[in-house]
């Protein structure tokens, strides 16, 4: 080590407490909204139902929904030579929520660096089949920590055809392709009629299209209740969106 | 006792530093403990001690010197500098647990003694830092 | 100034920049996807519309997405003893899509605090009656920033009545309403049917309720073209949401 | 031209460290001019000397010391230090015109010379920083 200089030993136990992590995905796509958490808590949800180990951690540490999505009743998790995800609804799952409750948690984003690094560094994932990563929205400290942090990590990205989602999540997608970052490919949500932007857009990027998961009026009255999860058109369409 | 996985990750960090030196055994890990973590110092002294140097034979010998170091909270609204006791943290409840998990939730419940703002920089005794090692190689003259 | 520690003189600036603008107004919602941007750009311009000055600064730096609601080209703006807003369908513009066109902006929390600080500094925003920010999502960086720079700043947050939305604009109400950070109120963004979540959240949390902008199906072929806005629902809606 | 902006601010910084210190004239500005920002020289010191100091009186006789501080970026990657000439933007365009007005725009276009990486800290050199004023009071001896 440098002289002088102390050593954040976090980092250096990243590595081995994800060793038993077959696979990592982040779901992602630059602009808000488009549907990351509802697809990262439907795809852990159908991924487990499917007998396969799944894992779930909510990164959008200021406005975390994936507890919401799923139901999951908050409280500490088990703390035995780290902590252990909760095990709910047959998904492995962490989130700030389940530490704050209610309570806003306003985090700059060094601060947000610092929170990844410490829940990377102690929890036991134990070993998966995936790592489902709900990414906040934008281009800034947590993507760029997974990046970097995480060089296992696929991107699945998140748009939809509307104009100020297409414009962003381009300018997302041609930066992950220049910087060479692992891509399953872009998904589209809440697809509605004809729309082939999103479709367009893959093509255009050079990424493959992992098609589309339709606008579903009724998922609002399913959102906090997983039986109804389970019958929604979303986790139909999510299913099989993980190529093997 | 995730005191467990901190020790770990000093280890770790401390075999990887002896690496880079070319050390092939290490004599001593200086650590700081950061006051707002509020680590259990036995179970993560024990940690250290006594279940994990039989991971890797350069840690026989080792001897470990701790010191702790308080929380500095500065705030960036007014400017203002307090310290763990003036940031009213509920102690011995979900707070002080969620803080011990991740130090960086005191902002959820951390603010500012003079305007209230929960918008601080942790300036200093946040968690655990590897000061220095101490050791030595085979070849080392003496 | 404290020996041996320089001083970055930006921040001395900014309160000189803004002596002509009557009213900054915040428009917020830590969920990300609610119509922040929608709401800031059609706003301007019903303002813009009925003879007020209104500027429109577009702060959600990773994801800009003003200039796409409004079809602005992309552009350099005039320098001359500062920066010029453009001015665009009678709106004074700026947004960091005007300087890198179609690239991607990836930006940490402390740079975008430095980006703001910039241009809140060499912007000359002249006389105006209200100042429109369109802030990004989630309780980072730029929302303390904000916050703390700018005390005369009035939050105008959006929600919608979606669950996971209003779990996370809860979070923010409670924390804004705690630091006593002046707040014009809550307003419900694409509102459905007899829909009244938002409404409650409000009169749970003590401030004003503004009222509802309707979701507009065909809101998405306004986008980009300032006359079909103006033919819009949500156009329609916002024009009298700023109370006086 | 936006250079005058940037004056002003320094001007504005200068006369409120001044009154901190209860200066009644201020002789001296010390000023850092990061290379990064690109500013035209001419036009921030013409700003400085001759445009604006009738904003003050007690700006009446100060002097201006202008030195310039090279861009070192570090990559949060793989911890590559390196300079502006290294970092790919593209000099004489839209590039560098962007980041004439906002130095953090170099987050778009400048990447690590080793590993292609826009994740970098801007450690030295990134705008103008006010280094330091001289003066005096009426009631300082002598
Ligand atoms: N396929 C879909 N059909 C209908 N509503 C959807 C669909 N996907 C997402 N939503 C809704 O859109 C909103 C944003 O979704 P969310 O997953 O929170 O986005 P993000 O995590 O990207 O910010 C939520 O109200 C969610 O219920
Ligand atoms: N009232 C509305 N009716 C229909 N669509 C809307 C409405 N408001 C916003 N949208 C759409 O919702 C998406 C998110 O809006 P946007 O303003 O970009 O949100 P934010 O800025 O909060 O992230 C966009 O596709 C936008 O066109
Ligand atoms: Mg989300
Ligand atoms: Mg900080
Ligand atoms: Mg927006
Ligand atoms: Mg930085
Ligand atoms: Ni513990
Ligand atoms: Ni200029
Ligand atoms: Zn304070
Ligand atoms: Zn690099």
């Amino acid at each position: 080590m440098i002289p002088g200089k102390s050593i954040d030993p976090r980092s250096f136990a990243i590595e081995d407490r994800l060793a038993g992590v077959s696979r990592i995905v982040g779901v992602s796509g630059s602009k808000g909204g488009v549907g990351r958490s509802i697809i990262s808590s439907t795809l852990a949800l159908a991924l487990a139902d499917q007998g396969k180990r799944v894992g779930l951690f909510d990164l959008d540490f200021t406005s975390p929904s994936d507890h919401v999505v799923l139901g999951v009743e908050r409280g500490f998790p088990d703390e035995e030579f780290g902590i252990d995800p909760h095990f709910v609804h047959g998904i492995h799952m962490v989130s700030v929520a389940f530490f704050t409750g209610d309570t806003a948690v306003p985090l700059r984003g060094d601060a947000a660096t610092n929170a990844l690094l410490e829940l990377l560094a102690i929890t036991r994932w134990g070993d998966l089949d995936v790592l489902v990563l709900d990414m906040p929205p934008g281009l800034g400290d947590t993507n760029l920590d997974v990046i970097q942090l995480l060089p296992r990590l696929e991107f699945l990205l998140i748009g939809n055809g509307s104009k100020v989602v297409i414009d962003s999540v381009r300018r997302g997608l041609d930066l992950l392709t220049e910087l060479d970052v692992p891509m399953i490919g872009l998904l589209e949500n809440m697809h509605r009629g004809d729309e082939r932007a999103v479709e367009s857009l893959a093509l255009a990027a050079g990424v493959p299209f992992l098609g589309s998961v339709p606008y579903d009026r009724d998922l609002e009255d399913a959102l906090g209740d997983v039986d109804r999860l389970r019958a929604s058109a979303v986790y139909s369409a999510v299913g099989d969106v993980l190529p093997a | 006792m995730h005191e467990l996985a901190l020790a770990d990750s000093v280890l770790k960090a401390a075999l990887s530093a002896a690496d880079d030196a070319g050390m092939d055994r290490i004599d001593r890990i200086v650590v700081k403990i950061g006051e707002l973590q509020q680590i259990e110092r036995e179970l993560f002294e024990f940690s250290l001690t006594t279940v994990l140097p039989a991971m890797d034979d350069r840690l026989a010998g080792v001897q470990f010197d701790l010191s702790e170091e308080l929380v500095r909270f500065e705030c960036r609204s007014c400017g203002t500098d307090y310290g763990r006791n003036d940031a009213g943290i509920e102690g011995d409840g979900d707070q002080d647990e969620a803080i011990h998990f991740i130090p960086e939730l005191s902002h959820a419940f951390a603010r500012c003694p003079s305007c209230g703002s929960p918008d601080f920089e942790i300036r200093a005794g946040r968690g655990i830092t590897l000061e220095r090692i101490e050791g030595s190689s085979e070849d080392d003259p003496g």
